[in-house]
């Protein structure tokens, strides 16, 4: 079908364009974030991100240094120095010494300050303050400004993320965590999909129904009995109660009901003569499942598995509750979570870690598209 | 470090084998007890017919007593807990339940509750859908699909920071912050606190939801899109059916079982959502759902775990007619079988 | 040894019955073609036979055993479906060596047999690749390929070359043929459309209609000796022309009056109480020849509507004055004819049937006692 | 790696680091269950290295960005932390009540007494009903915040030549001044997620505490008088007068709540400024502009009390309490660990540390901030601990909260102060 | 008006070229049957027409545009898929009516029509099914019934005909025929494995072969006058017998030695060079008879190896001494023979083939001026 012969040119552009737009409205708040993410916390407090790609005028303020740093030259006191670090890419367009009006005077012209004061500030940030006499006292005059300011960006919050202590250990753990806890439930989940969709055997239907009510059992009513559960099992074999085993098993618990209950829609929907011709072969259940149904579920198997991967590489709490908190059991998530103050104020941290806990699940998500083959079922049977 | 590589290396392969030996061997187990190879006749049916009752159990058991340990238990749990007092001691009969009847913020839970499942799941499954086709036939469609599935990947707290920059706002007149205000300030309006206003603000979260959703729902319908045999498209497009026409009319039927999967599985969501609401307003300004609710009741200042119960419970009963729903598709679509 | 006994199967999807009572006995080593009009139940019957649906009411046996309750896996059966149902993820290899692969053959003779069924189906060539990428036929042929990889007691064929060229499919019937001949124990039983397919590869043809077994019989004797109008006009093509008559006189032979006043001395006996019934009186178009003027039966005398030149024979509709309904003959294609002409045809007596007012040959008799 | 090494430094008590020695816990684990993370829990970390290399235990904490809930469902679960150290009095009622925590015992509790300013205050802080509904002394106050402070930019001051305000009367007339030269008094901004309208409640509280006798404080946390006693609503009243002015606060009403708590001090900081004080408590300069030094750049002031009632200079407060949720040796040395002066020294030598302990050597305080806000505390006639946080729950971080939202929203004071009475009741 | 022209229209999978410069030119209102080995590349052909697959190389016109990048629904076209490409969730009804539904029929027209296809297929009983609850034949025909819904100008036909029962089949195609009748000025394509089929209903017949075009002409033609040895094999069943022979004297006739020794005088004229040529010599089975003693030319003498009665003829396979592969002559039903004996078989001089050492016809040159 790919090959279908030519389309119109609205056909042809149209799914561009449409695509692009929709495109670029979903993407604008992850954009946001990533925009955010490279930016400092003040910048993200006070100008919107989208202003961080472009040049910006923003107010600034300095002083000018104190009184032993006047020279005398030509009977008149003089100050200067620079307002600007060095490396400061900002250009001054104007300034004002008072606080409500730092928009005063423009760059370059001298300002009058009264009793004879003058005061020029240069685009660069030089500044001379002249006066007939002498300053007094070591702070300086107050000096605002406007400066034009270009795109500014730090890579600050992904080195302090990125090289917290921990983070490698934490890595680990969260694929320790996650590869079973996304394997586990599929491999479960789709003998359990096979058995609702093809096999006879009483009470299928209400298993199904069953399947569907737990869908909505809220996690977080399930952690204090089952935390129960755990100490009761751990304490009776001796054993500790968090332990990776019993995170596999949380995870693929309540990752279950959406997994059979996806995966039983599609088996059920499988050429019926394709089974029957494998068990004419002679393929028992077994055979059946393992060597047509699973090959033929790729597609599904495939999207499960990116949504229990992120699931369970995004999960804060059951590994909270399951693998516990301390620094050795933290899981990605909890290791960039304890980086944040304890009043969650530092969004470029917050930022920065939802960039980065992101990228696994995209390379998951890349990796597991190409499953999603068309045309899978091609050429099997005829008719339908 | 690769000490530990190596420990969780193992500790995966450990997890993972285990899992498949168990099918595999389970399976093996059962056809050495009752063989029906190589033995003769009716024994080998006889055999068959046992493994026949036996296997659909082997394959069930797993999920079966997984599911009965980590949420059929909590539930009936979470049933035993909502007739009993806040510290789960003393039984109250029936009093959670009659305390939410006449509770306020309950009552205005259900109701956004019932607002949000109109909403959500229908848009993001209209989003999912349409994302889905479009992309399916262009070159660059599965770099566009990342940048839609990107917001599911991006950890919840990620998300809230960057709706929170979206809803910002700042007094009239001020530099905005926010998305959404500067673009009205830019065209002359006034700046809102878009999460404040009653009714609406409802629509202001779910659009977080649908943002995130769709990817979801893109997913699994792309993976049910490929599944549809070419052939009825081009017997479409050969029958003069147009764009429009092949989508709604022979694509949508034909995944319309993922379609049913994709709207339940959103719309239970939807119920059990509450991060959004917990993070963007908590609550306030009348956008309380019942999952923040009950989760408001379960853990806020040590909690009352009868009343969180009692509306776990309501949340429960809420699925019921979905359920139904779903029995009545899956029986017909298995009526065949 | 699988002698197959089918005792007043039954099978019903829901409330529909489709097949009503199937009653079949066949023997171990015999070749049954399945015949009948496009969803009588053929396929349905074959799927019954293979276990892959439930038998609504009677008794299937295989070898002597109740085996309606037996999975497919265990009736030591290959089939070849319609609809092919081919495994789409598997190569053309992979499909034709699946079966044995879970037999647990041995590498060498999954791949010999393989090989094997490949050539003689000209498959050599596609091995490696998926079905989605081969041609209906080539599909087909994998499909027949499959089961003739494994080695069943019983093979079922349900319209296995629908989708193939004449040439394939005579050589592949052949094939089937020298198959069958090569197992003489195996039981083969195969759904076909096709006259020549059920004629020669046939043991006995079992004439199905709406779920009803009409007659069984060898390709000859259903040939010749149709039980009923539906077999005798379903058997041969084109179909055997059927003329409403009267029986002038009963006995043996009877002399039978047609429409157009012409009488026939048919050689069938006919009960005396007939005499004077409406019946329908048949004769096949290969049967009819033109009469030349020594003959002194001319059967029907008409114009010619319209002429199929098919190369070796022609078919001549002609016009006998039925309401429109042509009467249909076919000559050899040498014989210079023109259309709109008229001709006059005669047949050879003994190729006359007859049928009474409910469609059954009065042949029947002789027939029931000769099965 | 220990912060200051033993011995060096005379602000540090170090011969309780040498008793602490005495202890030997090694080859036995302490968890440490507590609110602090980010660099916080650098802070905690430091200190709880001393008990780790004195005593040779095991120390390992942890936190959570859900605490709250996880606290609860690990103590409810029976895998508990050795010690739980949480801010919410409230929290600590509800799991005393269900028999999760163990008494320090009186001993303790008379030590608390002793030891600490104001510390009757502090010993009924650390009192809760057990399951019994007995009273019982279950958690220990270790480190403290003041959060009667207004915070300010003295150049900003000094340029408009505003003067700190010694009394309400001057507070109130100095906010008049500023909106006449222009300016905009106030910054306040309640945002905060899902505990959006906390900031207001520490205004009402403060308020509160001005305007009434302590007594009447404690009688309204414990509902003794109901929330819409008309002298809650009077508090409640003063504070919208303020947050619901448009020329009072930055942003007009609208943005009071709208505005994130982390984000409104920065006005302070804006040219020109948008504001020219923020109410808050001491651990705000966290959230100031980079480069804020305190000091210079920022500073704060008493928020003073109203010269004409005499009711002397009350101090509103919240703090920590470490409490016994798992016991064992090494629990119980820990408590000891909190008693000492060291304890507190080490950390006020850091930063972000206020102690109410008597024991201490203010020296220790790592700048003339600290120090300042410590004096506050110790001169303070009157302490009280957060109200919100002494009401449960679902009150304090709950109604209360979401009260303070409809408050500045418009909403009435006293329609505000019935609903919260009634979400109360219906709890009762 | 639908002329189609095709230029050197090729198609490749990937690498693989599939159809190599396909040339045709068919008049509007045309009935162009497609035969072909499988495999061969007819659908691919058909589906380049219809515009499912994109040309790799070459023009379509279709009424004398270029429609290369027409996409399909715009080409005006109603197709019947090899594999029906049903709708899986349309009823019958709707399956039919969708095409006409797109069109905007009034809804009486669309219910007219159906109601009038359905009755044509046999199929008003099942409108209300769905495709999965139909037999094999059912679908098919519910396939044909959508493409004779609508009102196309070019009908593209891919097998429709195959999983059809004899009865039924002649009935549709009487239909087919019927419906082109009715449309003088639609382009019919047909795709069959059916000689029948295709000599009764092609103004011309494409025989392709490999992806090349190996002849187009009238039935006749072919069947007479067969381009080459393929084309001569694969038109006719059984097919043409093919025997070695040299050419004892060219020029016309042609006198031809056959392997036994026999000599044959083909009234096809030969070039001078071609004497002594190795040649091929072709006879059709249907054109053999038993020579009777006073024919003078026995072309060839031998044992019955095997016997097929197909009723109204039969096959006889005749070892005549070719490594086992034997001569096939089919002779009236009627006619007494006997498995084992020896057969004597002469044939008309006039349908005696000649074919040059490449398997080209020598009456080619005849044909190419003649077409
Ligand atoms: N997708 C594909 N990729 C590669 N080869 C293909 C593909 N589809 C078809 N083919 C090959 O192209 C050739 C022509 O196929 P096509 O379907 O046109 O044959 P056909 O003449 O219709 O045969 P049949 O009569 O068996 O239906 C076949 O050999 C087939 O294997
Ligand atoms: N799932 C079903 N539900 C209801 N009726 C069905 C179902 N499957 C088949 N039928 C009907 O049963 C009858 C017999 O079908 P079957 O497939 O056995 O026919 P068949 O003889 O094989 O025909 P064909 O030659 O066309 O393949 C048909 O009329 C068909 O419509
Ligand atoms: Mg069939
Ligand atoms: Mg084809």
């Amino acid at each position: 079908m790919a090959a279908t012969a030519g389309k119109g040119f609205a056909a042809r552009w149209g799914v561009h364009i449409a695509v692009l737009l929709i495109v670029i409205v979903w993407t604008i708040p992850t954009l946001g974030i990533l925009v955010s993410s490279l930016r400092d916390r003040d910048q993200i407090a006070v100008s919107g991100w989208w202003t961080a790609l472009t040049t910006s005028a923003q107010t600034g303020q300095g002083r000018t240094e104190g009184a032993d740093a006047q020279v005398e030259q030509n009977g008149r006191f003089v100050i200067a120095g620079n307002l600007l670090e060095e490396d400061d890419a900002r250009v001054i367009r104007s300034f004002g010494t008072r606080i409500q009006n730092p928009t005063e005077h423009e760059a370059g012209t001298a300002a009058d300050l009264g009793d004879g004061v003058t005061l020029q500030v240069n685009e660069d940030g030089s500044y001379e303050q002249s006066s007939p006499t002498a300053f007094e006292g070591n702070r300086g005059q107050r000096i605002f400004f406007e400066a034009a300011t270009p795109p500014r960006f730090t890579t600050e919050n992904y080195r302090t993320v990125l090289f917290s202590e921990g983070i490698g250990r934490s890595f680990i753990n969260s694929l320790t965590v996650t590869i079973p806890a996304t394997i586990i439930p599929i491999l479960i989940a789709a003998f359990a999909a096979y058995a609702l969709a093809w096999m006879k055997f009483p009470g299928r239907a209400i298993l199904i129904a069953v399947v569907i009510g737990l869908l909505v059992v809220p996690l977080q009513m399930s952690l204090i009995p089952l935390l129960k559960l755990y100490n009761g099992v751990g304490t009776f074999f001796g054993v500790p109660a968090k332990t990776y085993l019993g995170i596999w098993l949380a995870h693929t618990g309540f990752g279950l009901p959406f997994a059979i209950y996806l995966l039983r829609s599609y088996i059920a929907g499988l050429p019926r003569e394709i089974m029957e011709s494998a068990r004419i072969d002679g393929a028992s259940d077994f055979e059946i499942f393992v060597k047509i149904v699973l090959p033929l579920s790729f597609p599904v198997l495939a999207s499960f598995a990116i949504f229990q991967f992120l699931w369970v590489w995004n999960d804060l709490l059951v590994a909270m509750v399951f693998l516990g908190s301390g620094s050795n059991q933290l899981v990605l998530t909890g290791k960039l979570n304890a980086l944040l103050g304890s009043r969650g104020g530092d969004w470029e941290i917050l930022t920065t870690s939802a960039f980065i806990t992101i990228i696994v699940p995209l390379i998951v998500f890349f990796s597991l598209q190409r499953y999603f083959v068309r045309g899978l079922l091609a050429g099997s049977v005829k008719g339908g | 470090m690769t000490g530990q590589i190596i420990s969780a290396l193992l500790t995966v392969v450990l997890g993972v084998s285990g899992c498949v030996a168990y099918f595999w061997g389970a399976n093996r187990l059962l056809d050495l007890i009752f063989p029906s190879h190589g033995v003769q006749g009716s024994a080998a049916i006889d055999n068959l017919r046992r493994q026949g009752l036996i296997r659909p159990w082997l394959f069930l058991g797993p999920a079966l007593i997984i599911l009965t340990i980590y949420l059929v238990y909590p539930v009936i749990e979470t049933a035993r807990l909502s007739f009993m007092d806040r510290g789960g001691q003393n039984f109250v009969g029936t009093a959670n339940y009659q305390w939410a009847i006449g509770d306020r913020e309950f009552r205005q839970a259900i109701f956004n509750n019932f607002l949000w499942l109109a909403v959500v799941p229908a848009a993001c499954t209209f989003f999912g859908l349409v994302i889905a086709v479009l992309t399916d036939r262009i070159w660059w469609g599965n770099i566009a699909k990342m940048f839609i599935f990107m917001p599911l990947a991006i950890s919840f707290v990620g998300a809230s920071v960057i709706w929170k920059f979206i809803y910002e706002y700042r007094g009239v007149g001020q530099t905005q912050i926010g998305v959404l205000n500067a673009i009205v300030q830019s065209f002359g309006g006034d700046p809102q606190v878009w999460i404040s206003i009653p009714f609406w603000n409802n629509f202001f979260l779910m659009v977080i939801l649908i943002w995130i959703q769709t990817g979801f729902a893109m997913v699994i319908l792309s993976a049910a899109l490929r599944g549809i045999p070419d052939e009825t498209i081009e017997a479409a497009t050969i029958d003069g059916a147009n764009g429009f026409q092949i989508f709604w009319k022979i694509m949508v039927p034909q995944i319309w079982g993922t379609i049913a999967v994709v709207w339940t599985t959103i719309t239970i969501l939807v119920l059990k959502v509450f991060d959004i609401v917990l993070t963007m307003t908590n609550g306030q300004w009348n956008s309380q759902v019942l999952a923040n609710l009950m989760f408001d009741w379960m853990f806020r200042g040590g909690g009352d775990f009868g009343r969180g119960a009692a509306i776990a419970i309501v949340i429960m009963l809420a699925v019921i007619p979905i359920m139904i729903w779903n029995i009545r598709n899956a029986t017909r679509e298995t009526g065949g079988h | 040894m699988a002698d197959l006994l089918l005792k007043d199967v039954r099978k019903a999807y829901g409330n529909l019955e489709i097949l009503h009572g199937i009653n079949l006995d066949i023997k171990s080593g015999e070749f049954i073609v399945f015949v009948g009009p496009s969803g009588c139940g053929k396929s349905t019957l074959l799927r019954t036979i293979a276990g892959l649906e439930d038998i609504t009411d009677g008794r299937l046996e295989i070898a002597g055993d109740l085996v309606n309750d037996v999975p497919p896996s265990k009736r030591g059966i290959a089939m070849v479906f319609q609809s092919y149902a081919l495994y789409p993820h598997m190569t053309v290899y992979d499909n034709m060596a699946f079966g044995m692969k879970i037999a647990k053959a041995s590498k060498a003779e999954i791949d010999e047999r393989v090989k094997q069924a490949a050539e003689i189906l000209q498959l050599t060539k596609y091995l490696d690749r998926l079905p989605k990428a081969l041609s209906g036929g080539q599909r087909q042929r994998v499909a027949i390929g499959r089961a003739i990889c494994r080695n069943p007691k019983v093979f079922l064929f349900d319209e296995p070359l629908s989708n193939l060229d004449a040439a394939l499919r005579v050589a592949t019937r052949i094939e089937i043929a020298k198959l069958k001949e090569s197992m003489p124990e195996t039981t083969m039983i195969y759904v076909t459309h096709d006259q020549v397919e059920a004629m020669t590869l046939a043991d006995r043809i079992v004439v199905l209609k709406d779920g009803y077994v009409e007659q069984v019989g060898s390709p000859m004797e259903l040939y010749c000796h149709p039980g009923n109008l539906f077999v005798a006009q379903f058997i041969g093509s084109p179909s055997m022309n059927i003329l409403p008559a009267t029986i002038e006189r009963a006995g043996s032979p009877t002399a039978v009056r047609l429409a157009g006043g012409t009488v026939a001395h048919v050689p069938t006996a006919t009960p005396k109480d007939a005499e004077g019934s409406a019946i329908s009186f048949g004769v096949r178009p290969e049967d009819l020849s033109i009469a030349t003027d020594a003959d002194g039966g001319v059967l029907f005398e008409g114009r010619i509507d319209y002429l199929e030149q098919l190369g070796e024979v022609q078919l001549l509709y002609v016009d006998v004055g039925r309401n429109g309904e042509p009467l249909v003959a076919k000559l050899p294609g040498s014989t210079p004819i023109e259309r709109g002409s008229t001709i006059r045809l005669t047949a050879d007596v003994g190729n006359l049937h007859i049928f009474d007012g409910e469609g059954r040959s009065f042949a029947r008799e002789r027939l029931a006692t000769a099965a | 790696q220990l912060k200051f090494a033993p011995g060096e430094g005379d602000q540090f008590t170090w011969s309780d680091y040498e008793t602490l020695q005495q202890t030997d816990l090694s080859g036995q684990t302490l968890t440490v269950f507590g609110p602090w993370r980010g660099p916080d829990e650098d802070l905690v970390q430091s200190i709880l290295e001393y008990f780790r290399e004195a005593t040779g235990a095991t120390v390992n904490y942890s936190s959570s960005e859900n605490y709250e809930q996880q606290i609860v469902i690990d103590t409810q679960a029976g895998s508990p932390p050795n010690i739980a150290i949480l801010p919410q009095p409230g929290l600590i009622q509800d799991l005393a009540s269900k028999g999760l925590l163990t008494p320090l015992g009186d001993e303790t509790e008379a030590w608390v007494a002793q030891n600490y300013g104001a510390g009757e205050s502090w010993v009924d802080l650390g009192t809760y009903k057990d399951e019994n509904g007995e009273d019982q002394f279950f958690a220990f106050p270790y480190k403290a915040d003041v959060k009667s402070l207004v915070w300010y930019s003295p150049d900003n001051f000094e340029d408009a030549g505003y003067e700190i305000p010694e009394t309400m009367e001057e507070l109130l007339a100095l906010q008049d001044q500023i909106v006449a030269d222009g300016g905009v008094p106030w910054c306040i901004g309640l945002g905060s997620g899902g505990a959006t309208g906390w900031p207001a409640t520490d205004w009402v509280e403060d308020i509160m505490l001005r305007i009434h006798e302590p007594s009447v404080y404690d009688q309204w946390t414990t509902n003794e008088i109901p929330f819409n006693d008309p002298q809650v609503v009077e508090a409640l009243e003063i504070f919208a007068s303020i947050a619901t002015n448009n020329d009072y606060v930055d942003g007009g009403a609208a943005a009071v709540a709208a505005t994130d708590f982390r984000d409104s001090p920065k006005g302070l900081f804006d040219i020109p400024p948008k504001c020219y004080m923020h109410h808050q408590a001491s651990f705000i300069p966290s959230f100031f502009p980079e480069g804020t030094e305190l000091g210079t750049d920022a500073d704060f002031f008493y928020f003073p009390p109203y010269a004409e009632k005499d009711l002397g200079r009350p101090v509103l407060g919240a703090g920590t309490l470490a409490m016994i949720t798992s016991d064992s040796e090494a629990s119980r040395a820990f408590i000891e660990f909190l008693k000492m002066p060291l304890t507190h020294e080490l950390w006020m030598a850091q930063s972000g540390f206020v102690t109410p302990h008597k024991g201490v050597n203010p020296d220790a305080y790592a700048n003339d901030e600290l120090r300042r806000q410590g004096e506050i505390l110790a001169e303070a006639t009157t302490f009280r601990f957060d109200g919100s946080d002494l009401m449960p729950g679902r009150i304090g971080a709950g109604s209360f909260w979401t009260g303070m939202v409809e408050l500045v929203g418009g909403k009435p004071a006293e329609q505000v102060a019935t609903e919260i009475q009634q979400s109360w009741d219906a709890i009762k």
